[in-house]
């Protein structure tokens, strides 16, 4: 019988005796008869792990765009950068992997100090001083930013660039039923945020993206300045790889920032589980949504780790609570604190650096393709959008029969027409260059997307 | 030198070899050591001040950690040596299910046909995924007894949330949104939390003196404004709501719906289903039920199934069957949207479907079962030393209390919950649920052997013995630990969450 | 109940939690448990007694532990706990290179790529293992300066044994057999040993009072009955032969001929050639030179490189480059024969030769002259502490000497090791070469950096202030560890091999 | 710079300053100039990382025979089981992998025990109550054996059965160069070594193989018989797995067993590392190779292990010493008891009976094809030689098209025509089948060889 119960018959029956039984029924006796299953679950009978391995070989090869074996250009928040074989082997140790909650830290230090490095860390890539210990990815940190702009200034009013990931907003948008936040979107134009085009006046929060979803780095003193006229908290979602070589979050004058972690260390995944980051001023310290580690000492006077502040958590706060974060995602927050730390200084500086240089290096082969024209006059960073004059989805079909993911939809990525965007959005391609991508493969892409247009 | 010897490669931190602390990854950093390297790609070094504006330049001012690969990693495994773990011993956490996780649904979890593939990618070049959301939206359907799920929730607390704002659609599209939600003393903290941000006010039920809630006062709190209850069954006492039919039909008549959190879910697996029982929407915590790594923290996946009638409300968009056999991302009609930024937790998804397939329809109810067998032997077991709130069958897990102890000997549930870490034992979660005074919840979990449940109850009795010998020591407790009782106050008083605070 | 509660999840051996002993495999066995799950084949389930005959049976005598998956699971993880290692910290065990292994040279082994191949699949459809193989033997004679090399020998005696054996042949070849190997007194028990079995008697060559190859009674043991000379050199105190020159010219002089024993060619790498020196034979061990990981003991490799007059007599088959650009098995034309099953450790090959390709031709020549660099300045920074036995510049390892301590405190080589093991470090290599004494040999490899180095050495100061205040619990050392000094005597007196040797 | 070196120029130049120096050179001052290289090792620069990976899809590639690809039918004592992830993680913590020998035993017990358990094992396995921590591979191990042999018995012949495997015994004579032994080698007839041809007098050991090289069980009472008669040491060479269901080496009257461990959680790793297997009875406990465990008591009286009997190896006996082994395969009996604990009782018998059945259930089929012919009569576990009519090696080319590595050429094995076979060898094709072929794997087999022969 192929599964993980140690249980043998003579075992169950001496411990039923124990219990004065005669059959494991009876342990379910007092269940209503009316609500039990009589013919057990409607699933087929358990298989051995090689069995269950050879059913899964369906989906691994019905999956073809597996960054294995397709070059990724593709992005939208999501990135392929290199993740070594160190960071895995650690990341995977499963004194990590098999650890609950640090509830007990005189068993968990290891965690606790791994998630206070990775703590650290954020609080440098993102320039402000309190970080917590991670959330469920940047969408729904975007959601806790929100509550906690609305916590802090008791509004209801959340400004939010079209800029912002349209995945984000949805997420936003829909938390919003429950929360009751009015969400008011600002429109692109050339692909920055029009915040002249909008009314801030009682905003809880201004919300930004750096870059936009379509790659644009927006100077954001205007978003900050809107944000300080109308005594709002300024959110910014910033990219953290980007914070190698760009200004950070604080930098910028944020309040808040959130931003998605799977650059660091964590595979594509299919989009999860990935890692929402977090960082705000000390000011909104006591509204901070999640877990937190702190350092204090141990009764012997050694340094140590905890997670502390757990009075603003659900289980003591319950109903009052801002959040109700219980399990987040330590393990990727573990995985980012190695990864960050084989990076270092130099490695971050160089990932980013190289992005860039990719990205434009492809850029300019692509305008020079007829038909070809870019999205925005703006700067950029590793990724930015382009009109290709064709319907980007099937495009993209097309060049996947040649080993190359080409980017994404961005009709696809809004599923509806984006406002944001005039024209016809269908031809807008949005492509990504990570370090990982060579000159080799990026004329390659060149060559390939010239054939998928028939140029 | 000091600060020198400091950096570097020590493993006195090691409890293998000592007790000293970990430094940090900063207190070991030299500016210019490095561990990265990146492949050789040819693409044209242009200055950046040539591609982006200066303004956007940040000017070189961060600073990470700069370590050799060699110290990285004898820095976290000296880390993992500090940290106790599922693969390390028993860790009976009631409510947490800190079952053995196989290492199977790791393996699958890492092939790169799962795991390397782009969530944006077209739906065209990702069938395989499309099927596996599909195929284990239907499984957990089986499970439950539902009609349809959504996968997105990264973990239950997500799960409900979202099954409120399904609850709120529902209502609101029948023109009547209502206001409160019900929920018994005994609930996690979570359930409170979720209902305030799903912007419904909480009404208290108290439970009964059999530890269940309590019919008649539930009735007296039930109106026309009642939006639904959050329930888990059996509870968090351990205890199955036995009248759990009456609560439905109840709570149903005054148009209200029943919200099951599935935290407990791995008791009832093959014996009862939350939809047979009346519930509406029911969240799951894979990382719980099915086995799924729980990270030290996370990631977790918290799957919401929902009866017939809140189908079309369910976030999307969602991996669907079409007709012509392939699979497609379709947003239900009346989605409330969203709640995640891609599809969910995929990688968590994927193990949680390969466990349930290892087990089948037969084994997940073996897991229930040996679950509920384990928890009755352990609370029998105990009786003398740490009598059960309730001394009733239980299920899953059982509620016992240091009151006795606390009473006699002055020694408190905290104190036995340390102790239990030098005897080689995780604590079980301390002092919840709040209705039992000196609570300590124990969930043994099917995969743990009769040996191991004996080797527990051992130590509990060494445990109660010192608390008649020596409490004070056991106030102490532990000591053998790589750090030794923590002053959690301390942490709270004077905030430091970063290196940088700390040195400050 | 005291025999059941020891077998399951109990962590107290687990040095984060406490100090018990782990219990073995077979105590925790429960008959009628298991944890292996095969696939379904459907293949007739003939009756073993229809398909074999009786007289082969062995009437299921067999009883191996019978254990669920959690519990091996937690066993072995609790073990690797109660284990040292480099991933843990420093490893400064003299002549053993223990330095860090990288985990991608891991990662390319475990590709199925190289990993899963078959060794006796046809040669066409193992092309890449062939090239790989070709390619690392290049590589090696381009480190030794040799002309070609065998992959074979699995571990540097393996090719010791290797050596002696083309020695053998090449001489017989010769017509000419001869009867006797020289040998420095400095050398490894591997040397002599290998020389014996190789079917040689050895002459042992005492060193000078600079620690090297006294060149004169070499040359008064020479004669026509040499077959040849063992060297490594560097030698086993971390000393250069410097007349290395001289030595070769007398050994060929008599018609001799010069095995390079490579366990320490990390120190020259880049530097000098054992092939320039005018040494005939060369073994590497790749898993301390190339970093390959030791395993607890093993796997290793020990590829031997010879000089031109040597090749026809390499074991064989070989992996060839053949004209068409192909590779094939090529036995060399007077092979001495296989010596090993298959192709020598393959995986092991191929972890060196990604590691070899990672450094290049310059990280190579880094590598030697940063672990020389390292070696040197522990020397320097122990000079008044642990005084090196002959102090002058070394090379990548040093032989320091306990001698002042023992004469002053009575504290002995091996209490400084035992206590090293509290402070955070592995042991030295204790005792080790014969002919210092209360040597401690140090290697601190290249992979340490300054910090680590320095905290060494304060560790070492620590210890001889303890010699001075405490000699009596030095001689108790190691405390902290998970089982405190083992009685060595005692294992050797009543030999209890096995578990079912113990219970008897 | 890609490397794993953690010196930075400042401190290279300040340790440089505290010995005195003022470059890395003058450490190799005293290096005679004439033997210096003078332009640095003739190799290609570093690489990085992932620039490595990419040049090793170059190997991987080019080796189609992957039996993560090709349905393996192989074996010839390298065989293709499950191993399951359990194991792989297990084995591969990096306290096992990254560890010494055992030299300090206080803090290297995980790798004590763990061999502790293997010996253990390794006894039940063999019925002989003396192991040791494991040899290089069985090959090697025969030669340690014959060794043995020798210093019990003082003498030089060896009598081996040619059903040992053909690479056991080609190291077997390459080692007898230097000790010296006499290997007499007796024929096969059917399959069966023919002992009666052969005159033993003053033989130090009779050597066979169970089952042998072409998967014959062959009876060794007469073996055993040969060996008493002659006052030699009855060394047998045995298949581990077999053991699961057959006679151990210590229930036929075996003095000294050898064998491959590969079998038990070690992939087919084109050869190695593989493991030796050794076991004898306590007459030859002194005598044994390779390092030894065994059980004692720390200072405090708790049970502990050590390396034992150091007196007989060859740091410590030099050139007395029996055996030079030093390094050994730890990692792989490690593997080996932690692959068997998961197998257990139940597993390790269903494993070879499984075998059995799938061996005999593809022989059956098989020996229906027109032109296939069993080369013997005699009972098998998992392997069989039959006759295929055609050259072999070309037939398996031929299979390899169709995705089934049909086994090994017993020409191709031996090398030279082996002398134990009458009749074409290049015809002989040895077949092996795991508990991992399924029937649908098996009759594609049968199908795909019929096609290849043109059946
Ligand atoms: C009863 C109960 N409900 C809800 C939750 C929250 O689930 P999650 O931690 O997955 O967000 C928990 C988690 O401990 C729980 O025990
Ligand atoms: C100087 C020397 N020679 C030979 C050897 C034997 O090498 P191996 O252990 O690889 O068999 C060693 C191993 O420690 C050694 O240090």
């Amino acid at each position: 019988m192929a599964d993980y119960l140690p249980h043998t018959p003579a075992e169950i029956d001496e411990m039923l005796a124990f219990l004065g039984m005669d059959s494991l029924d009876q342990l379910f006796a007092h269940i209503p008869p009316a609500v039990r299953l009589s013919q057990g679950l409607d699933l087929p009978e358990g298989m051995s792990e090689p069995d269950v391995a050879a059913l899964f070989t369906r989906y691994t090869s019905a999956n073809q765009s597996k960054a294995s074996e397709m070059t990724c250009f593709a992005g939208a928040g999501v990135y392929d950068h290199e993740v070594p074989a160190v960071v895995k082997m650690l990341a995977g140790r499963s004194e990590f992997v098999t650890a609950y909650t640090p509830y007990q830290p005189e068993v968990a230090q290891g965690v606790l100090q791994a998630i206070f490095e990775y703590q650290t860390l954020i609080t440098r890539l993102s320039g402000l001083p309190i970080p917590n210990a991670s959330l469920y990815d940047a969408a729904t940190g975007l959601v806790e930013a929100l509550n906690m702009a609305h916590g802090a200034t008791t509004r209801q009013k959340m400004v939010i660039s079209a800029g912002v990931h349209p995945h984000w907003r949805e997420v936003a948008k829909t938390f919003a039923r429950g929360t009751g936040h009015e969400i008011v979107e600002v429109a692109l134009k050339d692909g920055v945020t029009d915040w002249g085009s909008v009314d801030a006046s009682n905003a809880a929060a201004i919300v930004a993206s750096y870059p936009n979803y379509l790659g644009v780095l927006e100077d954001m003193s205007g978003a900050k300045a809107l944000a300080v006229a109308n005594d709002a908290l300024f959110v910014l979602g910033a990219d953290p790889v980007a914070a190698g070589v760009l200004k950070t979050a604080g930098q910028w004058g944020a309040d808040i920032f959130v931003g998605e972690g799977q650059p660091f260390g964590t595979p594509l995944a299919f989009g999860g589980p990935f890692l929402g980051l977090f960082a705000c001023t000390s000011e909104q310290t006591r509204r901070l949504p999640g877990r937190i580690v702190g350092e204090t000492l141990d009764s012997n006077g050694r340094r140590s780790f905890v997670t502390t502040l757990r009075a603003r958590e659900q289980d003591i706060r319950r109903e009052k609570a801002t959040s109700n974060v219980c399990t987040n995602q330590t393990l990727m927050a573990v995985t980012a604190a190695i990864q960050l730390g084989w990076l270092g200084t130099q490695g971050l500086r160089e990932v980013a650096t190289r992005c860039a240089q990719g990205a434009h290096y492809l850029f300019d082969e692509l305008v020079k393709i007829e038909g070809v024209r870019a999205v925005s006059t703006q700067p950029f960073f590793r990724e930015f959008a382009v009109r290709i004059g064709h319907d980007a989805s099937t495009v993209l079909l097309t060049m996947a029969n040649d080993g190359v993911l080409g980017g994404v939809s961005v009709a696809a990525l809004t599923g509806d027409p984006d406002p944001s965007l005039d024209g016809e959005v269908d031809e807008v391609l949005l492509v990504t260059v990570t370090e990982r991508r060579t000159k080799e493969e990026i004329d390659r892409y060149v060559e390939v997307l010239r054939k998928a247009i028939g140029q | 030198m000091t600060s020198r010897a400091l950096s570097g490669g020590r493993a006195a931190s090691a409890p293998l070899l000592g007790h000293e602390t970990e430094p940090t990854i900063f207190e070991m950093s030299v500016p210019g050591r490095s561990a990265y390297q990146l492949r050789t790609t040819n693409v044209p070094a242009t200055a950046l001040a040539e591609l982006i504006p200066a303004a956007h330049l940040n000017g070189d001012v961060l600073d990470i950690a700069e370590v050799s690969e060699r110290d990285l990693v004898a820095h976290f495994t000296r880390l993992s040596h500090r940290q106790f773990s599922v693969d390390l011993g028993m860790y009976p956490l009631g409510s947490c299910t800190m079952k053995y996780n196989p290492k199977f649904c790791d393996a699958v979890a890492n092939d790169p046909g799962l795991n390397s593939v782009h969530p944006a990618s077209p739906a065209e070049l990702t069938q395989g995924w499309l099927e596996l959301l599909v195929t284990l939206e239907e499984t957990l359907c089986a499970v439950t007894g539902m009609a349809a799920a959504t996968l997105q929730p990264a973990a239950g607390a997500a799960g409900e949330l979202t099954g409120l704002l399904l609850m709120r659609a529902y209502h609101s599209a029948n023109g009547d949104p209502r206001r409160r939600i019900l929920i018994p003393d005994s609930a996690h903290g979570t359930n409170p939390a979720s209902v305030t941000l799903g912007g419904y006010e909480v009404t208290t039920i108290p439970s009964n003196d059999r530890g269940l809630v309590d019919l008649e006062k539930l009735k007296a709190s039930l109106g026309p404004d009642v939006a639904g209850i959050m329930l888990t069954n059996p509870n968090t006492l351990g205890l199955f709501e036995e009248e759990i039919t009456e609560i439905a039909a109840a709570v149903h008549e005054v148009g209200g719906l029943l919200y099951y959190d599935g935290a407990n879910l791995n008791a009832i697996l093959g014996v009862v289903r939350p939809g047979d029982m009346g519930f509406d929407i029911v969240h799951m915590n894979l990382h719980k039920t099915f086995a799924t790594p729980h990270g030290g923290g996370g990631p977790g996946a918290g799957p919401v199934a929902v009866s017939q009638r809140l189908v079309d409300f369910l976030p999307g968009p969602k991996a669907t069957r079409v007709e012509d056999g392939t699979h497609a991302w379709v947003k239900p009609s009346r989605s409330i949207g969203r709640v995640h930024g891609w599809h969910g937790n995929a990688m968590v998804l994927a193990r949680a479907l390969a466990y349930i397939d290892v087990h089948g329809g037969d084994g997940l109810t073996r897991v229930a079962k040996y679950a509920v067998l384990n928890a009755n032997w352990l609370r029998h077991r105990l009786r003398a030393t740490l009598p059960a709130a309730y001394d009733r069958v239980c299920m899953h897990e059982c509620v016992l209390t240091a009151t006795p102890l606390k009473n006699a000997y002055g020694v408190r549930g905290l104190d036995v919950a340390k102790a239990l870490l030098e005897e080689g034992f995780h604590s079980p979660t301390v002092y919840f649920p709040l209705i039992v005074e000196e609570a300590l919840m124990f969930e043994p979990t099917e995969t743990e052997s009769l040996q191991t449940l004996e080797a527990l109850a051992e130590a509990i009795e060494r445990i109660a013995q010192r608390a008649i010998d020596d409490p004070d020591g056991l106030h102490r407790a532990p000591q053998t630990t790589p750090v030794s009782r923590v002053d959690e106050a301390r942490a709270a008083r004077h905030l430091i969450p970063t290196e940088d605070a700390a040195s400050r």
